[in-house]
């Protein structure tokens, strides 16, 4: 936000505004700043989505719309779902109906205010800015249960209550995988986990110890439970629950969900980058190759890769049922992720 | 305990393998076709449109009979004495003039008996697929209509294809 | 067993209640008293010689003057088949229920009973099956005209 | 699974429209939470009085009309139906037409186990293996249209011939076909089957006990699943199955109680490959001939009755057959295999979960269009 608030001195008597106007305006920029492009990543992923399920299927996937392998595909759906009707089914109930899309997507949105996306891209340094993530991360879960309540549709009721337990149990296990990362550093900041990467691959968490190498596969595990993606989509297991939770939706407030779902990915492959591929640093140390690709490039290319990782395991694998879902959180991941706090701890004090 | 760290194991195994299947099927080529602007050729035996030469057709009725959905419909008159004798292109005698011959595609269930039970072959199915109308009744070709058209005012619209 | 063997053993065993056999008949029959059909159901599938214990086809044939429900049997063990029919008043139909022999019967009578009005005595559940529950008519009568609307729909 | 039921039950209804009831079935769950503690399904929402229509129409033109049951195996339907008149008829064909029925029956077998293990995967979740089912499925389409004209209802057995002969080179690319396929079912086996999210969602579920089966009327793979070795190909052998070598798979129950939907599953899987063994051996067997050769001008069968079952790729398809000497058939009733299977979901699916209910649903691969006829 700093950075954003010095570009904004160059407006022409930006001292003279009134105070409160620039106090918020800064807050405001960034939100649309990244807001902006949340949307443009989001629309990105999606196409991407398309094309590796495509590519794993033989097929192609879209080619037409905006000649290139028909990379404005995801923007005209965009479109044509902004234009579609807003259908709410007669009785639901209304308020919580219309809000839970907006819910949904606010905990992904939030988030990212902590996220580093470069050396001086964010928009707050908190100092508990794990925690804040991890908080503001699960505002989602509320969202969900709102809308399969509100939809006052069964399968919507039963979607809900699958994403509520779900999403729950799986906080646990990758807040513990986060720890493993918090214990070396001493910090939530999320810009001190960074820095404590600097320097080239050799330093990233991932592969300082294997006990982190550990958690970093059960924070992605419990992450793309997380986000409700495959192997872990019971929420909205298409052949179960129609659509869960957002069976009744059409036009906006669906793309407000499916926006959510894409911008929870890139938040979780945001997370993960972070603590453990090194964020926005560089991939070998500058001594050896003078740093050429700008820091939020390189992060996104690492966010990228966490992302395709989600979409590899989406379209190769199938669902698991409730009681599994739930057999693996609790006597899988859990009993892992503490031994592996433990075994960072003990490294931690005995090294 | 041990089953336990079997069922992890042989789940990580197994889902590495899929994984490894996928990845590959991801630098495959592609099998489809990119529809409108690739066309497959249809075999010759497609079975798609009925399309009536209505030259030959000696107006018997045989694929009315066939037809299992009665999607066919023939009107006939004999031909008079006095008229020239006109044969089929397989040397057919005509003795009947066909008034109308109405076949209903939106009814038709592309069996091809029709096409079987046709003495002088003159009922073909054709290859011809992309032929969606936004009215039910434009499925309904007729095929009789330009023979009378010698005896008729020509029609503006002919909708045979 | 072949066909013969098997009229002969169900003859002997029921005797006039087995009204007709047919043993070289493309399909081998016998024509059952309607009365008789679960003793006779029960004998087939229990008796060792026979054991039919597979059900494969129950369905109704309307012939004008009566209507006949056909029992195709196949044993699993002794990899045999013998039909059995059973001859019924057309006005009212009506014949025990097989259910509790071959489970199975419970769908096949259901649906004899939804195209011909076959009332099985004794089923558990004799509800229409194919047609909505409140269709008129049985569809595979022979004398059965198609109505020309149901429910202000067009049919 | 011990469940007690006491709690309230919320009634679920599963269709008639639902990505995963294959058609339109509907299933009445009762549920006690994730728990089904009922399942009753409504079938008849696909009726179009099929035993009524065939009464209407003479012996040849009824062959389209079978078609249209089991549409993802329509060469099999259209075969029981042609070999019933046949035998009532008393029609022998040729050695050429007897091969090229089988070499068309079962691949079509193997297209329709490819639809029941694609969307199978599809049920359990895993949205790939469908594509890849199908990828092959078109190939076999392409070799269908080539020889018929025909993608999905073929109309190309006809009573005491078939509609066209073998194009030249047909046997060529079948060949090329099945060398290129037989990987592929490893394939899937790897990506799918042996999967142990795949195994866990879907060993152990279902079971269905081999008396229940056979109580049941359940025939075909779902049988066999259960360990029950009958196969009408083996058992009352037709076409000169006979002649051919070729093993009936039957579930072992590898990975957890007999009669489980994997199990019934893998039984399709291990049927494809044979169903290639079969092929092979037939196109081996093909000599020239004329396809039309006893084509009778008239089809009409002497009275009688007659039943004829023949295995398709969903169980044993039955057709009983009155005819009073005219050129129509005075009754035709089908023994539909998906039917006699589904009166058995009740008893299965009783106290499992939703996710179950799709599971099972999907292992007893039923094509609606055939239970509603």
């Amino acid at each position: 936000m700093e950075s954003i608030a010095r570009l904004l001195q160059f407006i022409p008597r930006y001292d003279a505004l009134p105070g409160i106007v620039r106090a918020l305006l800064p807050v405001l920029v960034s939100c649309v700043v990244i807001f902006a492009a949340l949307a443009i990543a989001v629309l990105f992923a999606v196409w991407l989505e398309r094309k590796v399920s495509a590519h794993i299927q033989d097929r192609l996937g879209p080619m037409y719309v905006g000649g290139w392998h028909g990379w404005a595909q995801t923007l005209a759906d965009a479109l044509k779902l902004l234009l579609k009707e807003d259908i709410v089914p007669a009785s639901a109930d209304r308020l919580l109906y219309k809000m839970a899309p907006f819910i949904v997507f606010l905990g992904a949105f939030a988030a990212f205010v902590v996220v580093p996306f470069g050396a001086s891209s964010f928009v707050s340094d908190l100092n508990i800015g794990v925690l804040y993530i991890v908080a503001v991360g699960s505002l989602s879960v509320i969202g969900i249960i709102m809308a399969g309540w509100a939809s006052n549709n069964k399968y919507s009721l039963y979607g809900g209550m699958r994403a509520a337990a779900q999403i729950i149990s799986y906080e646990i296990p990758s807040t513990i995988a986060i720890m493993t990362v918090i214990i070396p550093v001493g910090s939530l900041s999320m810009v001190d986990i960074v820095n404590a990467q600097k320097g080239g691959i050799q330093h990233w968490f991932l592969f300082r110890n294997p006990f982190i190498f550990l958690a970093f596969i059960v924070y992605f595990i419990a992450s793309l439970a997380e986000v409700n993606r495959t192997p872990f989509d019971i929420p909205e297991a298409e052949s179960e629950l129609v659509a869960g939770y957002h069976t009744e939706y059409s036009g906006m407030r669906f793309a407000f969900f499916f926006l959510a779902e894409y911008a929870n990915m890139f938040l979780v492959a945001s997370v993960a980058t972070t603590l453990f591929l090194g964020g926005w640093t560089q991939i070998i140390p500058a001594s050896i190759v003078p740093q050429l690709v700008p820091g939020p490039i390189l992060f996104f290319l690492k966010v990228l890769v966490i992302i395709f990782l989600q979409m590899w395991l989406r379209w190769s694998l199938p669902r698991l049922r409730v009681d599994q879902l739930m057999y693996l959180s609790w006597k899988v991941l859990l009993p892992i992720s503490l031994v592996l706090v433990l075994s960072v701890g003990w490294l931690a004090v005995y090294w | 305990m041990l089953n336990y760290f079997k069922n992890l194991g042989l789940g990580s195994v197994t889902v590495l393998k899929s994984m490894g299947v996928a990845w590959r099927h991801l630098f495959t080529r592609s099998v489809t076709l990119q529809y409108p602007t690739e066309k497959w050729t249809m075999p010759e035996r497609s079975r798609a449109r009925l399309f009536n030469k209505i030259e030959d057709c000696i107006g018997c009725g045989q694929c009315v009979r066939a037809c299992p959905t009665n999607c066919i419909t023939i009107k006939t008159e004999k031909r008079g004495k006095d008229e020239p004798e006109i044969f089929a292109s397989d040397g057919t005698a005509i003795k009947l003039r066909t008034l109308t011959y109405d076949i209903d595609m939106a009814l038709c269930c592309y069996c091809g008996l029709c096409t079987f039970s046709c003495p002088t072959h003159c009922l073909t199915m054709t290859g011809e697929y992309e032929y969606s109308v936004y009215d039910k009744d434009e499925h309904i070709y007729h095929f009789a209509e330009d023979k009378l058209a010698t005896s008729k005012a020509p029609k503006e619209k002919v909708e045979i294809a | 067993m072949t066909p013969q063997e098997i009229a002969a053993l169900i003859t002997e065993r029921f005797g006039s209640r087995i009204l007709e056999s047919k043993p070289d008949a493309i399909n081998p029959w016998s024509a059952v008293e309607p009365a008789a059909i679960l003793e006779v159901s029960q004998f087939l599938r229990a008796d060792d010689r026979l054991s039919m214990d597979h059900l494969e086809l129950l369905g109704g044939v309307d012939y004008k003057d009566r209507i006949e429900v056909v029992y195709v049997l196949y044993s699993m063990k002794h990899r045999h088949r013998y039909t059995l029919k059973c001859r019924l008043p057309r006005e009212a139909p009506v014949i025990h229920t097989v259910e509790s022999v071959w489970a199975v019967a419970n769908w096949h009578e259901r649906e004899a009973y939804d195209m011909f009005g076959i009332v099985f005595d004794g089923h558990s559940d004799l509800r229409r099956i194919l047609c909505p529950d409140d269709w008129e008519g049985y569809p595979l009568r022979k004398d059965y005209k198609a109505p020309k609307s149901y429910r202000d729909m067009p049919v | 699974m011990e469940v007690d039921y006491s709690g309230d039950v919320m009634t679920l209804n599963m269709g008639p429209q639902h990505p995963s009831t294959h058609g339109v079935l509907r299933l009445e769950l009762k549920t006690d939470g994730e728990i089904v503690a009922d399942a009753i399904p409504h079938i008849g929402y696909l009726h179009r009085c099929f035993e009524k229509h065939v009464e209407n129409v003479d012996y040849p033109a009824v062959v389209p009309y079978t078609d249209r049951m089991d549409y993802c195996a329509a060469m099999n339907m259209e075969l029981g139906y042609v070999l019933a008149v046949e035998k009532l008829m008393g029609i022998q064909v040729n050695n050429r037409v007897r091969c090229i029925r089988i070499i068309m029956a079962e691949l079509d077998r193997i297209a329709s186990h490819l639809i029941a293990a694609g969307t199978y995967g599809n049920d359990i979740g895993s949205f790939t293996p469908f594509l890849w089912c199908f990828r092959d499925r078109e190939t076999i389409l392409d070799l269908f249209e080539e020889t018929c004209g025909a993608r999905l209802l073929y109309n190309y057995n006809w009573i005491g011939g078939l509609m066209y002969d073998l194009k030249p080179g047909f046997e060529k690319r079948l060949i090329e076909f099945i060398d290129y396929f037989e990987p592929q079912v490893d394939k899937l086996n790897t990506l799918l089957s042996d999967n142990y999210i795949f195994i866990k969602r879907t060993a152990a579920v279902g079971i269905l006990s081999p008396e229940t089966a056979i109580s049941y009327g359940v025939t075909g793979p779902n049988l066999r699943g259960s360990g029950v070795k009958f196969d009408v190909r083996k058992d009352e052998p037709y076409l000169g199955y006979q002649d051919i070598d070729f093993e009936i798979p039957v579930g072992k129950g590898e990975y957890g109680p007999l009669g489980s939907c994997w199990d019934r599953y893998m039984v399709r899987i291990r049927e494809v490959k044979e169903s290639c063994k079969i092929i092979r051996q037939a196109v081996a067997q093909l000599t020239p001939g004329d396809v039309h050769e006893s084509i009778p001008k008239r089809v009409k069968p002497p009275a009688g009755d007659i039943y004829m079952r023949t295995e398709c790729p969903r169980g044993e398809l039955g057709y009983y057959i009155v005819s009073d000497g005219s050129l129509k058939p005075y009754r035709l009733k089908v023994k539909s295999p998906c039917f006699t299977v589904m009166s058995a979901f009740r008893e299965v699916s009783r106290g499992t979960m939703i996710s179950d209910v799709v599971a099972i649903l999907g292992s007893f691969d039923i094509v609606l269009g055939e239970i509603d006829r």
